[in-house]
């Protein structure tokens, strides 16, 4: 502790200070800003990263549309918002665990879950959270930031345990107001623990701007009152988003302990299908942040560099709809639930006590069939 | 007369008592330009300004305390939690404070807050939107507990809880609330807050429910006029302090009684009316008192959220059995 | 065989478990080099160190944050509470996580954690730290709600909650944490966790409690022997889920119940117990089932807390009444 | 928004930074530190800081008294606190709002809270929340930190009032770990509510040290989270806390917004006086600690710039602990509460649901007073 201990001759002086780094490799038109990282020379890394967006995108253009049609309950899109997603799904490794907060079903993917799993989930039916990938990682999470505390129960295990494993949790900006984020940073910090928060600035928490949602110039400041570094990166940038997440990654496997990483970026969607956004946001706003989306401006570099053609990007276009398709006919194929299954996974043995209950909904099942 | 429906009622219950009281202020997530997630607050703060029409950072504790401290000033905030499910970070706040702070200073602070939250299932809403919770509030003494179950109990009973100097948790059956439409007389008028509602004479059984569920349970008790049974229908409304002289009174006539809620069965609150039944009433009981309820089960994601959710054949094939008893 | 206090057998069965399964791991604040503010885990970060003992920052939301996602990985956090009065910022996380994580997940992970609490009054404690709020928990499904009134209750109902495969909480009664001691075989034994206990055979009347009324219970039951009345006495011990065949066979055996709890009456658990007597037990009850309970008003500081609490001239009155019914 | 909106040469660059202060003006010995603002100088301000710190002392070492011969409950003793304490009720004024926590009854003296309330309410006796004097003051809080979002909802309503009133909350280091002390910072933040945040760092949060509290080198920097400034004091010197939170009222009373205050100080006493702190702390910690306390270096410095000498010192002792004697008497003659009256501020008016609960009540005290 500073303070009483200390012996100076100033009445009043600075003790200790900070400082919040920015970091965008490519810019808004595809446009180099400064010494690139290794990825950003590698296409055989680059363009899987590319293709995931791609696919990102293509899945949440079918998943409003499912909903639309009246085949999907409500939907929060990842329109905008795909390099993050991916990039963090890229750079996690497979004994890694996510503990996910709604819009992130890009990471999801990489890391194993499939399409049909989330497209059950969204469709109101539990086993979209049983994935069949990774078995260990948390499933999406409604309740804004209640992941985040359990991400530091997830990162002391692995700490626990002594594994090279790193916890890593996503929110949005809006979560960075609750309580249950800052216990747990707070904790990250005294444990030091293998866990990397990355933060979705997305600028909107349904209807509420971020200059309403907090007076911080900076999400990433918020790790400053948890004792630990917060950066920000260009979340529309995938190559800035790899690079500074693989280095928190690297560090917390390594015993470094956290890091918080926000991420700019935009929702260019609605909230979800159930809201309206033009009823609080302007359409230039949103025209400005079409021109900086992560997806074209990645785009613009790999042709730019020769890595990528126009031939081979419709190719990947029809390819990732046809494989949203397949998982779109997989999931309208699964038999529905059996409502007796609501009973089933609600302690590892039913209790007596409920027998009863489950009977009456098996008679209940058996006359709605009837009639 | 304008016919409203349930939310468009709480819009006019709310828009009253701001014209009427300068000291109310709304506040919760996404209630001012966007109107709230239901609509609930549309136009209020364009029409109040920012001072009195507020939105909050993302932040259900926060929402209750600033409640809390703003009542304790004098003012008469009504809050907005989106959803039942986003609820629990405020108990703290409910059960520490809200309830106790008239008690805790011997009435020199004084805690006139309303707390305002949709709740049930029935929308085909995404995890954690459905649940029903009434009970847990309802076991916390220095609270009222109120839910309406049409637009003109909305808005005569919101109004009074506003009015109302102590703090009162008001739930919203969401899945009503474009159900029906209603003639609402926009004058201002309070409904009690200390009484059941009998919402139809009958003499051979009791429904006693509250909120969404009194849809199906008035349904049912169309329908049981069929086999010639005549059902009386309370609408509790105020769960807390209960009103239970209205139904012993009914069931003592009736000498049979069902009761009919969304959430789950143990330690509902259908529980308690049926203790004090036992309590009270075991004289007049002709049958068991049966609870047609949710299941004891976590509430199902909506492809089966239809069979959990109590359904008019069970609320008849229980009026039989307590009809057949014996 | 040593006599063990309640406090001291917690103590006992958490020692036990953290050195037969390296899976347990205790966290919450003060636990470590303290060993609890009511000495529930003394010695035991000395003992098995600061991995498996952890002093937790001020957080009961991060607390059972934490405890859910160590277990959703396999392990076994028990977690303390420091006071029942600060768990309500924890009911977000057990009852839209802990409780339902198997369940969301189709079985794939699953949230083997116990959360202790000591609770209750009785014991001149300062403000917010003498309430009862099972009944809040009994609600959520999911959950399990285990209660011990002895000291060997206490061991092998923790033992049985810790090695559960499914979210637990264990709430004690901390008036009696020193109140009796008792002999108990520290052999790793755990107890069932769906049963009620019978504490003593009668005719009469049942009457049923958990945690610290049961004393008074017992005292009034062998008090009414006098007036020649037979008390059976249930220790409810597993609230949720509910073991009601026992509560029942009793009922049908001496046709009489008086239920007994400390926590407010309204909504409390209590009434669930009368509500499936009422539902299940009608035609053997030759009288009104009684609650015997506090009041519905806030815990009252100290200086009056004697007069909120039940005590055992209240249920012998109440016994009185229903034996002398009709 | 910093962010996509910047256009930079550089791929990593700092975007904003931050510093937190220290301010100590009389250090252990009681010796001049820096330039002294106009209080020091001033015997007329300064003299009745150190009165109402004695007898803050004074009433602590009688509650505990009190305590240990079973005529009061649990309690929580300021020893070691007292200037921080009463820096704070001393600048407030009569229409600022208290929103205290539960050990700084010497900053509630000054506010008009009687001794013999506060024995009251530690006797476990409600009606030592009913405040004779400042009417608008919150009573004590015992769940931590849950007082502090009410405090911003005393603030808004000061804000929506348009009052130049100031909300003041207090609360312990351990507080600080809780989620509510968060939100309730980010929203002071962006409502810019005239509420000054002032933390005890007392170095102990009961048996937890503040390095496993937290990581943080400074509590003052939590502040950076909610985008406000955050500064340290020297919690024991009386002068340095006066004349920061002083300027932090001033700030917030003039529509400058929120301000942290971290005084670092320690806790010469156990927790509470049903703890028992040599369990988990060293005593050689402890006598560090009693050399720093702010009473003995006050007088010392009142001493050396002779505003004060031992004769009036002692004089003021004696004052003190019949000022304390006396409320203690008029407490202990306080006839006891009615039963009844736990019934009687539950609601505005008794609902009728309730009145036969009421009656029961009154059969029962009538036997008990019979028997
Ligand atoms: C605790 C809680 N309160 C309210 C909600 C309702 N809600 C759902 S999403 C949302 C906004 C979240 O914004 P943000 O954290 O920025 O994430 P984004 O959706 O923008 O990615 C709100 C208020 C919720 N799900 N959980
Ligand atoms: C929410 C909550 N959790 C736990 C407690 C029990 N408790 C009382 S005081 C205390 C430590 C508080 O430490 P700190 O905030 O540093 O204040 P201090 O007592 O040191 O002044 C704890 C854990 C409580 N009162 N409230
Ligand atoms: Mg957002
Ligand atoms: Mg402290």
């Amino acid at each position: 502790m500073s303070g009483p201990q200390r012996n100076s001759n100033n009445a009043r002086e600075s003790i200790t200070s900070f400082d919040i780094h920015f970091t965008r490799y490519i810019d808004n038109d595809g446009k180099v800003v400064g010494a690139l990282p290794d990825i950003a020379k590698d296409p055989d890394a680059l363009i899987p990263l590319y293709r995931a967006m791609v696919l990102n995108r293509a899945f949440d253009t079918k998943a409003i549309a499912l909903q639309r049609t009246g085949k999907l309950g409500t939907y929060a899109s990842s329109l905008g918002q795909e390099a993050v997603f991916i990039a963090v799904g890229a750079v996690m490794k497979k004994q890694d665990v996510l503990v996910p907060y709604y819009r992130e079903c890009g990471a999801q993917f990489l890391r194993g879950v499939t399409m049909t799993e989330l497209l059950l989930y969204w469709a109101g039916d539990e086993r979209g959270m049983d994935y069949a990938g990774p078995r260990e990682d948390l499933p999406i999470c409604v309740p804004i930031a209640s992941q985040i505390p359990q991400a530091a129960g997830v990162a002391l295990a692995m700490k626990y345990r002594r594994e090279p494993r790193v916890a890593v949790t996503m929110f949005g900006d809006g979560a960075t107001s609750k309580g249950d984020f800052y216990e747990a940073a707070n904790a990250a910090g005294v444990w030091n623990l293998p866990l990397v928060f990355v933060v979705i600035n997305n600028q909107w928490a349904i209807s509420v701007p971020l200059r309403e949602q907090t007076r911080c110039e900076t999400l990433a400041q918020k790790a400053i009152a948890a004792g630990f570094p917060g950066e920000q990166v260009d979340g529309n940038d995938v190559i800035a988003v790899f690079d500074r997440f693989s280095a928190a990654m690297e560090k917390a496997r390594t015993g470094g302990g956290p890091t918080l990483i926000e991420a700019i970026t935009y929702r260019l969607s609605d909230h979800t299908t159930a809201d309206d956004a033009t009823r609080y946001r302007s359409d230039e706003e949103l025209r400005t942040h079409w021109e900086r989306e992560p997806i074209k401006r990645l785009r613009q570099y790999l042709i730019t560099t020769g890595y990528w053609d126009q031939q081979r990007d419709e190719q990947l276009q029809q390819k990732c709809e046809l494989e949203v398709e397949q998982a779109t006919q997989a999931y309208l194929d699964t038999p529905p639930p059996e409502p007796e299954s609501m009973f089933d996974y609600l302690y590892a043995n039913l209790p007596g006590a409920l027998q009863p209950q489950r009977d009456d909904l098996a008679k209940k099942v058996k006359q709605a069939c009837q009639s | 007369m304008p016919e409203l429906n349930l939310i468009e009622a709480v819009n006019k219950a709310l828009a009253f008592e701001l014209a009427a009281d300068e000291n109310v202020v709304i506040l919760g997530e996404d209630v001012g330009v966007n109107g709230g997630v239901f609509r609930a607050t549309v136009g209020l703060q364009q029409r109040f300004g920012e001072q009195r029409v507020l939105d909050t950072p993302l932040a259900e504790t926060l929402i209750a305390g600033v409640a809390v401290g703003m009542a304790s000033q004098g003012l008469r905030p009504v809050a907005e939690i989106q959803f039942m499910g986003f609820i629990y970070s405020t108990v703290d706040q409910i059960l520490n404070h809200a309830s106790r702070l008239r008690n805790r200073t011997r009435g020199r602070l004084t805690c006139p807050m309303v707390l305002r939250a949709p709740y049930g299932g029935g929308i085909h809403a995404p995890e954690h939107h459905s649940e029903s919770y009434e009970a847990m509030f309802a076991h916390i003494p220095g609270l009222r507990v109120v839910i309406p179950s049409s637009p003109a109990r909305a808005y005569g009973l919101l109004l009074a809880s506003i009015r109302d100097p102590d703090p009162v948790i008001f739930l919203e059956p969401k899945r009503i609330y474009r159900l029906i439409k209603q003639e609402v007389v926009d004058n201002g008028d309070g409904l009690p807050l200390d009484t059941c509602y009998t919402l139809r004479q009958g003499s051979d059984v009791t429904l006693v429910s509250w909120g969404a569920m009194l849809h199906e349970t008035q349904q049912a008790a169309e329908q049981l006029v069929n086999d010639g049974i005549s059902a009386e229908v309370i609408d509790v409304a105020t769960l807390k302090p209960l009103d239970m002289q209205t139904i012993l009174d009914s069931v003592s006539k009736t000498g049979r009684c069902v009761i009919v809620h969304e959430a789950a069965r143990t330690a509902g609150f259908g529980a308690e009316i049926a203790a004090q039944l036992l309590e009270h009433g075991l004289l007049s009981l002709l049958a068991p008192v049966k609870r047609v309820t949710g299941y004891d089960t976590v509430m199902p994601l909506y492809r089966l959220e239809e069979f959990y959710l109590p359904g008019v054949d069970q609320i008849i094939t229980a009026v039989r059995e307590v009809v057949e008893f014996g």
